[in-house]
């Protein structure tokens, strides 16, 4: 009982804040909408045992990416309401039509069988050392593939976005 | 009444919806970003109730490496956005169609 | 002798043409002795073939056959019958005089002459494959030389008609194509292994519908070749477009690819099919006669009135093939001969006159046979053979495919005997515009007649011509073995009867009653 | 602990040491570009030393390492071999580009390098996870590859539309993985197949949605229709001298993938997905060759070609696991035919340009006639002329097909092929029987050797396999996923 | 002896290659001789050849050279009967005068070796024709003289009258072969082979009468093209372009018989069908009188020659329509002599007169000529049958032997008669213009008679037109029909037209004598002084029915305006707008069609990188309800 009104409780704010960064003008809203349903899927983690995913979702997530966001935000300067008239014909229509339509179609599969793999007495237990005892062990090859994904995010963010300084230094 | 895996799934379900639309209907680059960010977000919500279902906790550690990849992405993307916004005081990708055809 | 003679054939001109194309620049001279010494090389295998040719036996011989592209069934198969061995031969005869016949060429002589090599191996090719891949192959890898030809060594229109020709032509490639992969599929089923090979695919069981769709995808692309109307109007653009040595080669022999392709493909392989559109084919073969006669009677291009002419003697060809009679079949076969020698010889000769005056147009000339008589002489003599005159080969292809195509589709061959007609009427008519009366422009009178090389290449044309139009016993003694197993088998799996069989000529008068 | 194994990620280890010296040796000594070039090409040799290595011990003993990470198998291990040549090949091409790129050059090799990386891992990858890892790796190098020129506009345009949509494709496929997880309850790619073998599915919805978006998340990388958008503007907006590259690399990893995923966890369920495969090769052949027709930039032509060739090696997969090796075989020639025709276009309109007009063009084979000849073979295959591997190509796929019982889909490719010759013999007629071939055509002719060796590279191979590919045709028959 | 019977063709045939390079350079007169020289020995070889046939001591009998188109049973083989005797004879005989006349009549011709190389070849190409034994065969004569009619009538071809009339000649002949050619097809397709061995022995044994009619009229209609019958009788008028020997030649004592020749070769099939012998019959009587009636009026010297031609061509295909075969091939025999005289007498008279052919610009040559108009003397009476000269003989045989036939026949006897005093009209009024009465000559010409080797023939064929008929009187002793007897081999399987009985020929012989002679009478009357070419037969000027004589009743206006002007038009619409337009136009709709295609779908790539995401996300939503679709049972 106590999960159900949890589930609605934030399930809720999870659609409203997505809601809120589809639909608001404001960019710095709409990443504060989704900070919310962020937290709100954290929470969720936690309803479902995944404690360290969930300390991760807030930490990474909410705290480092939606950080992020806001402050290119800001440095781009869109810090603003904008129009959100449409100026492409039928884009508008579409989005919803598809929307729909998707929505629909996995509701049919939820209707059947969402999960036909066989169904577990217990949620596994999350917590740190689970976590840790899995990553180290079968998930090592992805864990070592997760640094190439860093390097290139370093690499990609000096290739792109370093200006000046260094250029300047090859010019000379 | 249970909530069972097959609400988170429905919850991220639409979560997913909202993010796709997101990247149709805005055409602020950022927020379509966000967008994205969104329907990844609803990707891990799944993969953790199937977990539960399932009783794997491989599930969550999939979230893991999602996230890892979501925050790689999301250091270039932003990258990209800075690069190519920057001077433009605008993030509308609407402004972006030069090459078509 | 024991050699790959079939090989050599296909492989000297490519060879050739490596050869031509790794000559050093200073030694630019030596361009075109070379090639036409390896083209001459070719005949001289050909002639071998001919020579060594076993006529009494109607299959293949010379057969060479290794596998390839083993994992599909992909073999190198190579073999010559009476119905390839000729069309081998006119191949290796034409190209020696399309290199003669094109010394003048100013613009990358290398590689005109490269391109014509190389064309000669694949059309030999075409003609010796008895694998159906690597038949394509060559069927389709001809069009990129013959393509170069026309778009760079071309007229004014040059770049259109390439074009037009090159995808015209892939068209119904594409088609044969799914029909050979749809073939070999079925072969798969059947025999348990794929294969592409043209004598195991004899022996497949294809069921009536899927011999339609079949002869219909064969038939388009060889329909094209040919061409049969309604797909002809590749043809005059780049007949008319091409250059000589072109024009000759793609009226001579390519056009021949789509006729032979129908008797060596269609008829054996979809026998059932076959029988049942046999009329239909023949009714737009008999289209095409009258229509490219009376299209050629009224053009005003001397180059595209012999282009147009070409769809009225190929349409013999193809009457000649639905016929499915003995006569008709081996007329027909001879015919492809023929039209090679003759519309060859009349594009030799536009060509000399268009050297001469660099235009086309039949109303620019008038009375030049009193400056050029030997011009005048051969190019009227080549007109009569095209028309179908006695003693002359045209007429044996002719009056073989007439009188053997009567017996099935009687009112189509009376229809088509006017084309007979209609050709006298377009070739005498242009003869008399362009070479009769007073030569009365400036330009005319100064032209020059033809000298010792032109002589040199119409002359060995000219004597086909007549050879084969008193003697051609030699011809269709070979034909003959091979077109009656063709018929044969068509009798064989069908309740077709052929009428006219060889045999009830050589009936006892006696044993006969009304 | 076995699960490790060196060799299966031999390849990997030398391309990342690659990538690591290319970055410190600049960072400490900022040397010559040409060192740069020098290191990137030994861990390349090593990658490809390494990968050889691979194939012959897992042509014998085929296994799954790392856990069910990463396979160590003939498929991956010639995805590999390939992959590390055509880096290598994409790097000659490359060269010019690399080289006035001056002190950011690192980067650049770098970049190459690590998507090669990811692209390696793709074709090897045996877990969902993992195979979402390595396609985020390739993903992310490449959209910074596309945006590398900050000061081209058309490349800014180009990296962000692929950033935003390959980012938006990569949810959609993670979506999917959720989808199959929830169906077979594995991540692994084989887990889910035994899952699938053993157990029969009586509602399947969620597996076959799954399957789709997986499709939907590999058919955006190799750019298939419906999924193509984003091709043409990117494979134009990004440097001449590397949208051969990620043209080629893309398919050839994106192609690895899904014929993996397809015929190893799917198998059971081909008539499921063939169709759908069937129909996004169809639209993908037919709006590729409509679309290239239409096009006035040869890049953009290349690009809307290379979205038929998508529906062409789709067309060999509708056939299953018999379907593999004619996906190899035409995958793999049909990359370096892109590279080489790429290479071509790098030259003429430079290797940082962005458009490549075909007025360019008029004339070149008088001006170059290597660059001219180059690209008429390769023109002349990818429009399936024989003795080309192109033909070949086509042929396998289109008998597969038949095969498999797609009788439809073959003759809307085989038509669709000629169409197709239309504008590839239209860069022929330019460049050979141009008019005003005298005056026209003011693009850049200088080959310099690099692309020289290149060229000949991908000429060779065209044709090679064009006439031979009896080798080729060993090779890829035996590389099939375990 | 006939095993080497080859030869006869081979001679003209190798003194026309000889010729062929070696003419030129040989030149006046030597050409000439070389030509002559064939032909004479091939006359004399076939001479010695038929001479069994004299004895009547031979039969048939075939050689067979060597394998031609062995599967239509066309093979080179000759057949040498009385009746191919006869022909070849004829052929080479009259030949043989007419090349020798040519020697002096081409004088100064500067292509004077080319002209005897097509003579030659022409011979050799009838011979061809005359001795096939099978009609494929017979098909290669018919065609080859065709070629070379069409290059004698054009030899002079910077003349363009010259060149369209060969043109004319060989398509107008080409239409009938093309019936000929169907006749041919009908033959093999009934009797599986083309030789005379199977076909003309008993064919009733393969075919019906149904058939036989078929197939007859289809040969007839080649026949008519040949003979210049109607309907295809319109080119040999335009023929008379040609040099006058060839005229002499080809369109007067041989070409022009072959039709003739070929239906009484075929006999046995026409016979099947008395149909087909009627039209025969009909179109010979109605062409006879429709020519005769059109020479009336000519002013041409050689016209009224061609019409007159073509009217006799007309008795000869009566007389085959009737039956009378070996009447018919006499009167052939003897026409051959006396027409040729005619011919090369006008020729002799063009050549005096400075090529001058209007008889308006004549008169009076009889003095200056003397020679000739001797020799043109005893050929007008024999052309209108008076006894005893050769035309006598052979047209009374056929009138009779028509009038005995009955019937329809009688009718047709009746237009014989009439032709016969029109010939006698017209042939008078050809003489009295061009020999008789005053000069009409033009300035500065000076007739005079022409040299020997131009009169000798004349006379040659003089005497042969003088005294040939008397070779087949109805009479016995030494006046015994001996060319009946000669023939008689070749037909024995025939049933053949018999004479009246009783007085009846010897009445009928007086009927036409008086006729002829009553035509006569009355054109000296008629066309005696002033401007008298101008006149008509009956009533004067240009008016009503004379109009329509003068030009031929228009017939070559209408076959223009009715039949090669709209097939121009037809075949001009054909390659210009269908051609160009439809089925040319739908290739260029087809590929413009694709491009256009592709130019629609290229705005779809607007560059809107949403749009690009929304087709993307309805790629997904397209493929996930495929997907659903197949997994929701």
């Amino acid at each position: 009982m106590a999960e159900l009104v949890i589930f609605v409780l934030f399930g809720v704010i999870a659609i409203a804040g997505a809601l809120t960064m589809v639909l608001h003008p404001n960019p710095v809203y709409g990443a504060l909408g989704l900070m919310a349903t962020m937290l709100s899927i954290a929470v969720f983690y936690v309803v479902n045992s995944g404690h360290f995913i969930a300390a991760v979702q807030v930490v990474v997530y909410a705290g480092a990416v939606m950080t992020l966001f806001l402050f290119v935000i800001m440095m781009i300067g869109v810090d603003r309401a904008e129009s959100l008239e449409e100026r492409l014909p039928l884009q508008r229509q579409l989005a919803i039509g598809l929307g729909v339509v998707f929505l629909i179609l996995i509701g049919l599969i939820g209707g059947n069988a969402w999960i036909t793999a066989p169904e577990a007495a217990a949620a596994p237990n999350g917590t740190v050392e689970n976590i840790a005892d899995l990553l180290f062990t079968d998930w090592l090859l992805p864990f070592e593939v997760t640094t190439l994904l860093l390097i290139i995010a370093s690499v990609g963010a000096v290739a792109l976005a370093q200006f000046d300084a260094r250029r300047r230094g090859g010019e000379e | 009444m249970d909530v069972t895996a097959g609400w988170y799934l429905a919850l991220g379900a639409v979560l997913f919806v909202i993010g796709a639309s997101g990247m149709l209907l805005r055409r602020n680059a950022l927020v379509m970003f966000m967008s994205i960010e969104l329907m990844l977000n609803a990707v891990n919500l799944t993969f953790v109730a199937i977990g539960r279902h399932t009783g794997d906790l491989n599930g969550q550690v999939a979230v893991f490496f999602v996230m890892v990849v979501a925050a790689a992405e999301v250091v270039v993307g932003l990258a990209i956005m800075i690069a190519v916004f920057r001077r433009r005081s605008s993030a509308s990708v609407d402004d972006l169609a030069v090459l078509n055809g | 002798m024991d050699f790959n003679v079939l090989s050599l054939l296909i492989w000297v001109p490519v060879a050739g043409a490596a050869v031509v194309v790794g000559l050093p620049r200073r030694r630019a001279e030596l361009v075109i002795p070379v090639a036409f010494a390896l083209s001459v090389l070719t005949l001289g295998l050909a002639g071998y073939l001919v020579f060594e040719f076993e006529g009494a036996d109607g299959g293949f011989q010379f057969v060479e056959k290794t596998a390839i592209w083993s994992d599909l069934g992909i073999d190198y198969h190579l073999g010559v019958d009476g119905i390839s061995l000729f069309l081998v031969a006119l191949t290796a005869f034409l190209f020696p005089i399309g290199i003669l016949a094109s010394v003048n060429i100013e613009l990358r002589p290398k590689e005109f002459m490269a391109a014509l090599l190389l064309l000669e191996g694949a059309l030999i090719g075409v003609f010796l494959a008895l694998d159906l891949v690597l038949f394509f192959v060559f069927f389709e890898v001809l069009l990129v030389p013959m393509y170069f030809l026309i778009g760079m060594w071309g007229g004014e229109r040059r770049l259109d008609a390439a074009l037009k020709f090159f995808l015209y032509t892939a068209l119904g490639s594409a088609f044969l194509l799914v029909g050979i992969v749809f073939l070999s599929a079925q072969a798969n089923q059947q025999l348990g292994s794929p294969t592409f090979n043209y004598l195991e695919l004899l022996d497949l069981d294809i069921s009536r519908t899927a011999q339609y769709w079949l002869f219909g995808a064969f038939g388009i692309a060889f329909a094209i070749k040919v061409p049969l109307f309604p797909f002809h109007t590749w043809l005059p653009d780049a007949h008319t477009e091409a250059p000589t040595a072109g024009s000759v080669i793609l009226a001579g022999v390519l056009l021949k690819m789509g006729t032979y392709g129908f008797l060596r493909f269609n008829l054996s392989l979809f026998p059932e099919a076959t029988v049942q559109l046999a009329t239909f084919l023949a009714a737009l073969a008999v289209v095409g006669i009258i229509y490219g006669a009376a299209v050629a009677i009224v053009q005003p291009d001397l180059k595209r009135l012999v282009a147009y002419s070409s769809v009225s003697h190929l349409g013999f060809v193809v009457l000649g093939i639905f016929a499915l009679t003995s006569q008709g079949v081996s007329g027909g076969v001879i015919q492809m001969v023929n039209h090679g020698l003759t519309t060859g010889a009349l594009f030799l000769l536009v060509g000399m006159i268009y050297e001469r005056r660099h235009t086309r147009e039949i109303s620019a000339y008038g009375g030049i046979q009193k400056v050029m008589p030997w011009f005048a002489g051969f190019f009227l003599f080549t007109a009569f053979a095209s028309a179908g005159l006695p003693g002359l080969n045209g007429f044996v292809g002719e009056f073989l495919i007439l009188l053997g195509s009567y017996s099935r589709h009687p009112a189509l061959t009376i229809i088509a005997a006017f084309g007979v007609l209609l050709a006298a009427v377009y070739l005498l008519w242009a003869y008399e515009r362009v070479f009769t009366g007073e030569p009365d422009k400036e330009e005319n009178k100064a032209l020059t007649d033809i000298g010792m090389r032109e002589i040199g290449i119409l002359v060995p044309m000219v004597a086909l011509i007549i050879m084969l139009g008193i003697y051609p016993k030699p011809v269709l003694d070979r034909i003959e073995p091979a077109v009656e197993r063709v018929i044969d088998r068509i009798e064989q799996q069908t309740d077709f009867q052929s009428p006219l069989r060889i045999d009830d000529i050589a009936l006892d008068d006696e044993e006969v009653t009304p | 602990m076995t699960e490790i194994s060196y060799l299966a990620i031999g390849p990997v280890i030398a391309l990342t040491l690659g990538v690591v010296l290319v970055l410190l040796v600049e960072v400490t000594y900022k040397p010559k570009v040409t060192w740069l070039g020098a290191i990137a090409a030994l861990s390349l040799l090593a990658g490809f030393a390494l990968s050889v290595a691979q194939w012959i011990e897992a042509s014998d003993d085929p296994i799954i390492r790392f856990r069910g990470m990463l396979a160590l198998d003939p498929f991956a291990a010639f995805g590999s071999v390939v992959l590390t040549v055509l880096g290598a090949v994409a790097l000659l091409v490359a060269w010019p580009l690399i080289v006035i790129q001056g002190r950011r050059a690192a980067e650049f090799i770098a970049l190459v390098l690590l998507s090669l990386t990811g692209m390696i891992l793709m074709a090897g990858a045996a877990h969902f996870i993992m195979l979402f890892l390595a396609l985020e790796v390739t993903s992310i190098s490449l959209y910074v590859l596309a945006g590398f020129a900050r000061d081209n506009a058309d490349s800014n345009e180009a990296s962000v539309k692929y950033f935003l949509l390959g980012s938006f494709a990569s949810a959609v496929f993670l979506y999917g993985v959720a989808l199959s997880y929830a169906a077979t309850g594995s991540l692994s790619l084989y887990g889910a197949a035994e899952f699938l073998n053993e157990n029969l599915l009586l509602d399947s919805a969620s597996l076959l949605a799954g399957i789709g978006l997986l499709i939907v998340g590999l058919a955006f990388k190799v750019s298939a229709a419906p999924f193509h958008m984003w091709a043409p503007d990117v494979y134009q907006g990004a440097a001449s001298g590397v949208s051969g590259f990620m043209t080629a690399g893309a398919k050839v990893a994106g192609f690895a993938a899904l014929a993996r995923v397809a015929v190893t966890s799917y198998g059971p369920y081909i008539s499921d997905w063939a169709p759908a495969v069937a129909v996004i090769a169809a639209i993908s052949v037919v709006v590729g060759t409509m679309l290239a027709i239409a096009q006035s930039d040869i890049k953009r032509m290349l690009a809307y070609s290379s979205i038929a060739h998508a529906g062409f090696i789709l067309t060999g997969l509708v056939a299953g696991i018999d379907g593999v090796p004619y996906v190899w075989f035409y995958v793999v020639t049909y990359a370096f035919q892109v590279l080489g025709a790429f290479a071509v276009v790098s030259v003429v309109s430079g290797p940082a340009g962005t458009r490549s007009p075909l007025t360019d063009y008029a004339g070149l084979a008088q001006r170059a006639p290597v660059l001219a000849g180059s690209l008429a073979l390769l023109m002349f295959s990818m429009g399936g002329i024989p003795l080309t591997a192109g033909f070949l190509s086509k042929l396998y796929v289109f008998r597969e097909a038949v095969d498999a019982g797609y009788l439809w889909l073959v003759v809307v490719g085989a038509v669709a092929s000629v169409a197709g010759l239309f504008f590839y013999l239209r860069v022929i007629v330019l460049m050979y029987m141009n008019p005003q071939s005298e005056e026209g055509g003011v693009g850049e002719t200088r080959v310099g050797d690099p692309l020289r060796v290149a060229l000949t590279a991908v000429a060779v191979i065209t044709l090679a396999f064009g006439i031979v590919p009896g080798p080729l045709l060993d090779v890829v028959t035996s590389a099939l996923p375990l | 002896m006939t095993d080497y019977l080859w030869i006869v063709i081979a001679l003209p045939l190798a003194g026309a290659v000889f010729l062929h390079f070696f003419g030129q350079r040989l030149g006046e007169p030597w050409a000439g001789i070389v030509a002559t020289s064939t032909i004479g020995a091939g006359f004399i070889y076939a001479l010695v050849a038929a001479g069994d046939f004299f004895t009547g001591t031979g039969h048939g009998e075939t050689i067979h050279l060597f394998d031609w188109i062995a599967p239509l049973g066309a093979n080179a083989e000759l057949l040498w009967d009385p009746l191919s005797a006869v022909m070849t004879l004829t052929v080479t005989g009259v030949g043989t005068l007419i090349h020798l006349y040519s020697i002096g009549y081409m004088h100064g011709d500067p292509r004077y070796g080319r002209f005897f190389t097509n003579l030659n070849f022409f011979a050799a190409s009838m011979l061809i024709l005359v001795l096939a034994d099978n009609f494929g065969l017979l098909f290669v004569g018919w065609e080859l003289v065709g070629l070379s009619s069409y290059l004698l009538i054009s030899f002079w071809f910077t003349k363009p009258s010259a060149a369209a009339a060969g043109k004319k000649a060989f398509i107008v002949n080409r239409i009938g072969d093309v019936g000929f050619l169907i006749g041919l097809m009908l033959i093999l397709a009934n009797f599986s082979t083309l030789t005379y061995g199977t076909v003309l022995e008993e064919p009733a044994r393969f075919i019906t009468a149904g058939t036989a009619t078929a197939i007859t009229l289809m040969l007839l209609l080649g026949a008519a093209g040949k003979s210049a019958q109607i309907p295809l009788y319109f080119w040999l008028p335009d023929a008379m372009e040609g040099p006058t020997p060839v005229s002499a030649l080809i369109h007067a004592a041989t070409m022009v018989t072959a039709g003739v020749y070929m239906v009484a070769r075929a006999a046995s099939l026409f016979e099947l069908s008395a149909f087909s012998m009627g039209t025969v019959a009909t179109i010979g009587a109605f062409t006879a009188l429709f020519a005769a009636t059109i020479a009336l009026k000519q002013r041409d010297i050689k016209r009224v020659l061609a019409f007159s031609t073509i009217s006799q061509l007309g008795y000869m295909f009566l007389a085959v329509g009737t039956g009378a075969y070996i009447a018919g091939i006499f009167h052939l025999f003897t026409h051959a002599f006396f027409k040729a005289l005619l011919f090369l007498g006008s020729g002799s008279v063009i050549h005096a007169m400075n090529d001058e052919q209007d008889m308006a610009k004549m008169g009076g040559l009889r003095t200056v000529m003397p020679v000739t108009h001797a020799t043109m003397f005893v050929g007008w009476l024999a052309i209108i049958g008076i006894p005893p000269l050769a035309g006598f003989w052979s047209k009374d045989e056929i009138l009779a032997l028509v009038f005995g036939e009955g019937g329809w026949y009688g009718f047709l006897w009746v237009i014989g008669l009439v032709t016969a005093l029109l010939t006698a009209v017209y042939m008078t009024r050809w003489m009295q213009l061009t020999f008789w009465g005053e000069a009409r000559w033009d300035d500065g010409v000076h007739p005079h008679e022409s040299p020997a080797v131009m009169t000798v023939p004349l006379l040659a064929l003089a005497a042969g037109s003088a005294l040939f008929g008397l070779i087949n009187t109805p009479f016995k002793g030494f006046f015994q029909p001996a060319f009946e007897h000669f023939l008689e081999p070749s037909f024995e399987a025939i049933e053949m037209a018999h004479l009246p009985s009783g007085a009846t020929p010897y009445v009928l012989a007086v009927i036409s004598v008086a006729a002829a002679a009553l035509g006569a009478w009355y054109a000296t009357r008629r066309y005696r002084g002033e401007n008298a070419f101008e006149r008509a037969p009956v009533a004067e000027g240009r008016t009503g029915l004379w109009r329509w004589v003068d030009n031929g009743y228009y017939v070559d206006d209408i076959i223009g305006n009715l039949l090669v002007l709209p097939g121009k038009l037809v075949a001009a619409w054909t390659a210009f707008v269908f051609d160009s337009d439809v089925i040319d136009g739908s290739v260029r709709a087809v590929g413009g069609g694709v491009r256009r295609i592709g130019g629609w779908l290229r705005p779809l790539q607007t560059g809107f990188v949403r749009n690009y995401a929304a087709v993307t996300f309805a790629g997904v939503v397209g493929l996930l309800v495929w997907f659903v679709s197949r997994g929701v049972s």
